[in-house]
């Protein structure tokens, strides 16, 4: 088997510093190759590189044996390379064909020839699966579909390698398994795709091949056999990782309740939610994308209205929006830190201040004490190993995903709260990151405070929440305890409901 | 490129140029108003003299003003169109109410004629201070009743800043007009005309020789609007930078989503930013019928608000929010009077000073893309 | 007020003084240069400077007159011998005298008389009265023709902000009353000055009123906006003929000539441009001459309304026809 | 959807449904304005703001703005009636090269703003001031009259329809089919909703972008030269100022200044609509200094509507979890 693709001493500099060195790697058509590692190893660089984005420094690739040397993304396209990124690239204003045919509509007397663009993207969505009208606009439609979107387009290009880059991080486990039979019918059909993901364990399915990066270089490469979970945490962070889910002292069940949701409804989106949150406990709300996950944590925190039931904090009842509950003690991590997190422009100082300015300004004026904050955030930054060179100037955009997330955590943990929200609090961050943010909201839970944490890694809610709650179309259908034992089958069940379970 | 894995900040290099540093400070602005000072002196001498100084800094000081009020609307990414008209109404209305007398023939037409003004002058005239502070307070009253309307317009009902300021601009900017059926209001009381340019601290250069000085040689220095345009600029620099408040607005300009579920009073905010520009803009415009002498229903009409909206926007604030400092305004102000000034100098013929203004903003504007560039080249 | 005296280290240099008439620099600030009557004016008052070997210092307001007073202390910063201003209005014209007489620079008003006519030479022309000659004029004969019928009158008025559009309103209004019950409640049409905006506002209302008799412009530079509406309809029609609107306007410009003479408009009210130009001129360089540094006189321009009567002897008495005979209006 | 109720129907028409509210309520007030040449003279009246803001569409849809219109409508027809009167060029050639000088304005625009990365706010506010200077320049302030075929162009009609409603449904049906039917147009709406996307994604963007500013100002040329063809004259003031009427048409009919929403359709119904005010006042005959008032007034309350139907459509996007009981 010839290769698609070969790296030969592939090397990049930043400002003279090496960011990729010595590549040498190649890829077959019809092979997965798994590339994984931590956030800053060179990942992105070498996909750049790959893409067209960046020429390399030193060495070449080469492409069915040609010399390959993309100069722009648009060259990369045409060879036939495709990119499934982790922030999709599409456009929510245009429709769901639009976003397929963005760069090659069919035309028809200089005109975009909508019959045939609908016949095109027809046929392309029954091949995912995907029952959608393609006039939808990308817009209305939810993560996981967006991403179908995104492959669509992939496979209309007939791209030869596909590079997915972080595919499963908002999608359903029934989406995943969707995605991976995807990945094995696209294997099949002798398509080459470069697969990087921080979840190993979806690396070990779906890849055949892994090839491992740390500061650069490349350093371990092997059938995926060779290459157990340990192994590759070994490989990419050069030391071995004890247990990701910090082992942590069981709430006492007799704890009091931090908050206390009773009949919450709002029609349309859920109904008649009932729900605790004991001091010092981890409740995780697991189930599908649409299952008002989110849905629910936006109303605790007041963000949209509920037309009945009570929710309660610290036996409280809670009233008003965000600003009423963060005084009364509650404090939310959204599941999109771009665009509900964070000042993407503003520094990481300003970032960290934000939901507790009150607690730093002083006198009549409202003055804020800029020495307390730059000490306050300075604590924060050590507390939570926040990788930032200039805490006052670095704007937060140039940070890797888990240190941003990390500044998230910290504006909330300087707000001090007593129950903390936390909507996919770990997408998009690598396996080193993870474990400190584990870690921190085990330290959280230890201090006392609640924590209600949603995700739709059933490994993750196993490993760090006391008990599980299980959503379906707006309602709970069920909760499990660690005491009573946790099994996939039937949580899955109870986020699929009867039929699923049958 | 993503963020995902950008190499982390190369730290500045300790032995960057002058020139990167220069254009790479935060007062770059400032040393572009000085350089062009600087190379303009040798062809204009005239732009040094003291008495064009003394002019340039009395042309700057009611623009200041408003276009500090500008800059918090920036910074909460609104704009504010309706300044102008404010202003038009703010000095209108004082006016009206402070004059200590007026010509029925010119404006007994008036709908304020007997309500608020007649012959024997204004509502509040010749009750001493008391009086003028509460005619002025209330004309700045009315002013920032439109600035919150402005603000609850966009905060509550979500419209866009540009109409909703377009449209409170053209009716409060007719408002004015129609209250004195165009007429303008003379007879302003003394004190209120030397908040205008009454002066504190003037300078004599020259040899006192004889026993009058030569008034054309007497030049105010410290003057009522500079101390005016001072004190606002101060607070208003305090209140943006230093003040709770003041980060709730960057922060709502930043990200409002963000800055909503991080428990910012994103409407409450919203609507104090417009408030604010309209205050501002109120001030300015009582120093400007000040002045003029005159309270004036077309005042800050024509091109006045894109010398405002420019001076802003030149000095570095963004009009997509998040980015705002008043000191860069006050440069940014410099910029322009500076700028309109050197114009005046120059003895150009009328048909072509538009095109020589065309081509000098550019220029600023070319030199600050310039600026970006190197400094992005700093950062990855 | 408190002065402080420096003694300067600067050497404070002998000033260009007065009595440097023969060649000075003076300072020419308008308001605007946007139709016929300021562009004449415009070139009046420089050329007459230029050929007297003055140098001229050109400011633009740009209908700004917070801009003008700013323009006008850049000028005397800049030690000018002499100002002449066309101001926005009467109000800020009399700041900028007091300005320029408290720095001891002789100052000339033209046209627009400031509020207070006690300081500065002020060159007067009353737009109202003006006005009123030329509309009075236009409704005689539109009464004359209407035989008992009222007469519908249409004023386009100007910019509502613009002193001189208040002014020529109130004329127009005047001359409306005199008439009492001969003519009817007059329909008002906003210009703003602006071509395009009167285009459209003039063709709603001339829509909604086809029965107009009568039709003032409070500028003589919307007769071709008006034209091309009444064109269309058959209401653009010679003195002479069947179904003519009488029509007056104010300025005084070459198009506003050669309309009078083709007899499609009846009357405009003329200033005196040239009279005025020079008038002002030759107060404000004797002053300078004499050493005079506040010199103050007032200077009466009547005008008056030319119409289709008297155009045979008063034609040269207006400027418009004066450039209209020099080929002004190049077509 | 399949069915609507009244109120998504309101909520999905709300530019049209305000509009018709105007014309009927100006109709009742003063009937005459609802007389057919009445109508069409209002469409007559609107094609010069109009067809302006159909080019203005094209930049807003990029998030960007041209502050440069009110100057390109006045120097593009300036140069043109120069070369009339000089060179005695007819109509026909006047207009094309009145719409050349309007596109060549627009790619300094576009070499300002794709090429040198200057903010589209102050690259087009340098060159409101260049523009117009070279125009006051060239004419020395005077006005230039246009030789007597110009205003014969102006005037004309087909089958009834004059010519400057006939210029200004050409190119609002030139500017929806680029923007709804051809590559380049979905790729506007792409880039304008996000910009870094439509560069990753390999489209055009420069060329694109700069395209936007040429259209833009030919556009503004074109309505300049449609306008001062009916009066064959233009003076040193024209177009002084128009740059914020022509932004209000087009973000009055749904355009947003943020980028990637507006269309064609948009930028007639806000001219319309803006035009259908300015003339029914007119015909109701209110007094001189209530009209810009009440012009206000009525501006205000159909962007309030429309921020309305913002909000009420956000609350529907949002309800879509479980079947409303």
């Amino acid at each position: 088997m010839s290769a698609l693709l070969t790296l030969e001493g592939l090397g990049k500099d930043w400002f003279g510093v090496p960011a990729v060195e010595g590549l040498t790697l190649s890829i077959a058509p019809g092979e997965v190759l798994g590339l994984i590692g931590e956030n800053g190893a060179g990942k992105s660089t070498l996909m750049n590189m790959i893409g067209g984005v960046v020429p390399p420094t030193r060495g070449r690739m080469l492409w069915e044996g040609q010399p390959y040397a993309p100069a722009s993304a648009a060259d990369a396209t045409a060879e036939g390379v495709a990119f499934i990124h982790q922030e999709l690239n599409l456009f929510g204003n245009l429709s769901i064909a639009e976003n397929i045919l963005i760069d090659g509509f069919p035309r028809r007397m200089g005109l975009i020839d909508r019959r045939a663009m609908a016949r095109a993207t027809e046929a392309l969505m029954a091949r995912l699966d995907l029952d959608l009208s393609p006039d939808r606009p990308v817009g209305t439609l939810v993560a996981g579909e967006k991403q179908l979107v995104e492959i669509a387009k992939a496979l209309h290009r007939r791209a030869r390698l596909i590079i997915f880059d972080e595919p499963t991080t908002s999608l359903t486990t029934r989406e995943i398994e969707r995605l991976f039979s995807l990945i094995d019918r696209l294997r099949a059909e002798g398509t080459a795709m470069i697969y990087i993901s921080h979840i190993l364990g979806d690396v070990v399915r779906v890849a055949d091949r892994v090839a491992v990066l740390r500061d650069g270089s490349l350093v371990g490469e092997g059938p995926v056999d060779d290459f157990p979970v340990p192994r590759m945490i070994h490989s990419m962070i050069g030391r071995e990782l004890a247990d990701v889910f910090p082992p942590r002292r069981i709430a006492p069940p007799d704890a009091p309740p931090v908050l206390e949701v009773e009949g919450l409804s709002a029609p349309g989106v859920i109904e008649d939610v009932s729900l605790t949150v004991r001091e010092g406990e981890v409740v995780g709300l697991f189930g599908l994308m649409g299952a008002g996950r989110s849905e629910l944590a936006r109303i605790l925190f007041g963000l949209d209205p509920a037309e009945r039931g009570r929710v309660r904090l610290g036996g409280q009842a809670l009233h008003g929006g965000p600003r009423e509950r963060i005084a009364a003690g509650m404090g939310f991590v959204t599941e999109n830190r771009r665009e509900e997190g964070l000042m993407m422009d503003a520094s990481v100082r300003d970032n960290l201040a934000l939901a507790a300015l009150g607690q730093f300004a002083a006198g009549p004026l409202g003055l804020v004490d800029r020495e307390k904050v730059g000490a306050a955030a300075q604590a924060m930054q050590q507390d939570l190993r926040i990788k930032a060179a200039d805490l006052a100037r670095q704007p937060v955009r140039s940070l890797s995903g888990g240190n941003q997330q990390k500044v998230v955590l910290g504006k909330w943990l300087l707000s001090r709260p007593h129950l903390l929200i936390l909507d996919e609090p770990t997408r998009g961050v690598d396996v080193g990151a993870r474990a400190e943010i584990y870690a921190i909201v085990n330290r959280l839970a230890e201090e006392g405070c609640g924590v209600l944490m949603i995700s739709s890694e059933l490994d993750e809610l196993k490993g760090m929440c006391d008990r599980i709650a299980v959503m379906r179309g707006g309602e709970i259908t069920g909760e499990r305890s660690r005491a009573g034992g946790y099994r996939d089958a039937d949580l899955v069940a109870l986020a699929f409901g009867e039929q699923a379970a049958a | 490129m993503t963020a995902i894995d950008a190499p982390a900040p190369v730290p500045a290099r300790q032995r960057r140029g002058f020139l990167a540093r220069l254009l790479g400070s935060e007062y770059f602005v400032l040393w572009l108003t000085v350089g062009y000072f600087l190379v303009l002196l040798p062809f204009l001498p005239t732009l040094g003299t003291p008495a064009n100084l003394v002019n340039l800094l009395s042309n700057m000081w009611p623009l200041l003003v408003v276009a500090i009020g500008q800059t918090f609307v920036m910074a909460v990414a609104g704009i504010d169109l309706s300044q102008g008209a404010v202003m038009a109404l703010t000095s209108t209305l004082a006016a009206a109410l402070l004059a200590t007398g007026a010509d029925p023939a010119v404006l007994a037409k008036a709908p304020i004629w007997g309500v608020l003004l007649s012959e024997r002058g204004g509502l509040l005239d010749g009750r001493g201070g008391v009086g003028l502070a509460l005619g002025l307070g209330l004309a700045v009253l009315a002013a920032v009743a439109v600035g919150l309307m402005n603000g609850i317009a966009v905060a509550r009902f979500r419209m866009p800043p540009f109409m909703v300021t377009l449209v409170a601009m053209m009716i409060a900017g007719a408002f004015a007009i129609w209250l004195t059926q165009s007429e303008n209001i003379r007879n302003l009381p003394e004190q209120f005309i030397a908040l205008g340019k009454g002066d504190i601290v003037s300078v004599y250069f020259g040899a006192r020789t004889e026993s009058q000085l030569p008034r054309r040689e007497v030049y105010p220095l410290v003057t009522y609007p500079a101390i005016v345009a001072i004190i606002v600029a101060v607070l208003a620099h305090w209140l943006l930078e230093r003040t709770v408040f003041g980060r709730q607005v960057i922060a709502v300009g930043a990200n409002r989503r963000a800055a909503e579920i991080s428990g910012v009073p994103v409407v409450r905010v919203l609507i104090l930013a417009f408030a604010l520009s309209a205050l501002f803009a109120a001030i300015g415009g009582l120093l400007y019928a000040a002045r003029l002498e005159a309270g004036r229903p077309t005042l800050g009409s024509g091109t006045f608000l894109l010398d405002v909206i420019g001076a802003t926007v030149i000095g570095g604030t963004s009009l997509f929010g998040g980015k705002a400092r008043v000191i860069w305004t006050v440069f940014g102000v410099a910029f322009f009077v500076l700028l309109s000034n050197s114009l005046n100098l120059m003895n150009l013929s009328s048909f072509h000073v538009d095109m020589v203004k065309g081509a000098v903003i550019l220029g600023a504007a070319l030199l600050d893309v310039a600026r970006t560039r190197l400094t992005r080249q700093a950062l990855p | 007020m408190q002065t402080l005296t420096l003694a300067a280290a600067l050497a404070a240099g002998t000033v260009l003084s007065a009595g440097a008439a023969s060649a000075a620099n003076i300072c020419f600030a308008f308001q605007d240069l946007e139709t016929e009557f300021w562009v004449a004016g415009h070139q009046a008052i420089t050329t007459a400077l230029q050929e007297g070997g003055h140098t001229v210092i050109e400011r633009n307001a740009n209908e700004d007159a917070n801009r003008q007073l700013e323009q006008v202390r850049d000028c005397i910063a800049q030690g000018v011998d002499g100002i002449i201003i066309i101001p926005q209005d009467g109000e800020s014209a009399a700041t900028i005298v007091n300005e320029a007489q408290n720095a001891d620079v002789p100052i000339a008003v033209f046209n627009r008389p400031p509020s207070d006519l006690s300081k500065g030479i002020i060159v007067v022309a009353d737009n109202a009265t003006i006005a009123e000659q030329a509309v009075d004029f236009a409704l005689t004969k539109a009464i004359e023709r209407a035989g008992g019928e009222p007469v519908q009158p249409l004023i386009l008025v100007g910019d509502l902000g613009d002193p001189n559009a208040v002014g020529r309103r109130a004329g127009f209004n005047a001359a409306v009353e005199k008439h009492g019950d001969a003519v009817a409640t007059p329909i008002e049409v906003a210009s703003n000055w602006d071509a395009a905006t009167a285009l459209s506002n003039l063709e709603a209302a001339v829509t909604a009123n086809p029965n107009i008799d009568m039709l003032f412009t409070s500028s003589d530079f919307l007769f071709p906006t008006i034209r091309s509406v009444l064109e269309p309809r058959g209401m653009w029609k010679a003195a002479g003929e069947e179904g003519h609107v009488v029509m007056a306007g104010l300025d005084g410009d070459a198009t506003a000539c050669s309309l009078i003479k083709e007899g499609y408009v009846d009357a405009t009210g003329v200033q005196d441009l040239y009279f005025e130009a020079d008038a002002a001129l030759e107060a404000l360089l004797a002053a300078m001459e004499a050493g005079e540094a506040q010199p103050n006189q007032v200077i009466e321009d009547p005008g008056f309304a030319l119409t289709t009567d008297n155009i045979g002897e008063r034609e040269m008495d207006m400027w418009g026809c004066v450039l209209l005979a020099e080929g002004f209006l190049n077509k | 959807m399949t069915w609507m109720t009244p109120l998504d129907f309101a909520v999905r028409y709300t530019a049209v449904l305000i509009l018709a509210l105007i014309v009927v309520i100006f109709g009742i007030v003063a009937p005459a304005f609802l007389a057919p040449g009445s109508l069409m003279s209002t469409l007559k009246a609107a094609s010069f703001i109009g067809i302006a803001a159909v080019g203005m569409v094209f930049v807003l849809l990029t998030a960007g703005i041209d502050l440069s219109v009110g100057s390109a409508m006045y120097l593009a027809p300036v140069i043109a009636g120069i070369a009339m009167q000089r060179l005695g060029i007819d109509v026909a050639p006047a207009l094309l090269l009145c719409l050349l000088v309007g596109a060549a304005i627009g790619l300094v625009n576009a070499i300002l703003i794709v090429r040198l990365r200057i903010v589209p706010f102050i690259a087009t506010l340098a060159m409101l001031f260049l523009v117009r200077g070279l125009g006051i320049w060239s004419t020395g302030s005077r006005q230039i009259d246009f030789p007597a075929s110009m205003r014969a162009f102006g005037q004309s009609a087909l089958f009834g329809i004059p010519m400057p409603v006939i210029a200004f449904a050409i190119v609002a049906a030139a500017a929806h089919i680029v923007l709804a039917h051809t590559a380049f147009g979905r790729h506007i709406y792409a880039f304008g909703n996000d910009a870094e996307a439509a560069r990753k994604a390999g489209l055009p963007v420069r060329r694109m972008q700069a395209a936007v500013y040429v259209i833009c100002s030919t556009c503004a040329a074109l309505a300049g030269f449609v306008l001062i063809s009916q009066i064959g004259r233009i003076d040193a003031g024209f177009g002084e100022g128009r740059e914020f009427d022509v932004i209000t048409a087009a973000v009055l009919g749904g355009a947003s200044l943020f980028g990637g929403i507006g269309s064609a359709v948009s930028a007639v119904l806000g001219a319309v609509t803006v035009q259908a005010v300015k003339a029914g006042l007119v015909y109701a005959g209110v007094n001189l200094y209530l009209q810009p008032i009440v012009q206000g007034a009525i501006i205000f309350l159909a962007v309030f509507l429309d921020g309305l139907r913002a909000i009420r459509m956000e609350k529907q996007a949002r309800r879509s979890i479980r079947p409303l009981a």
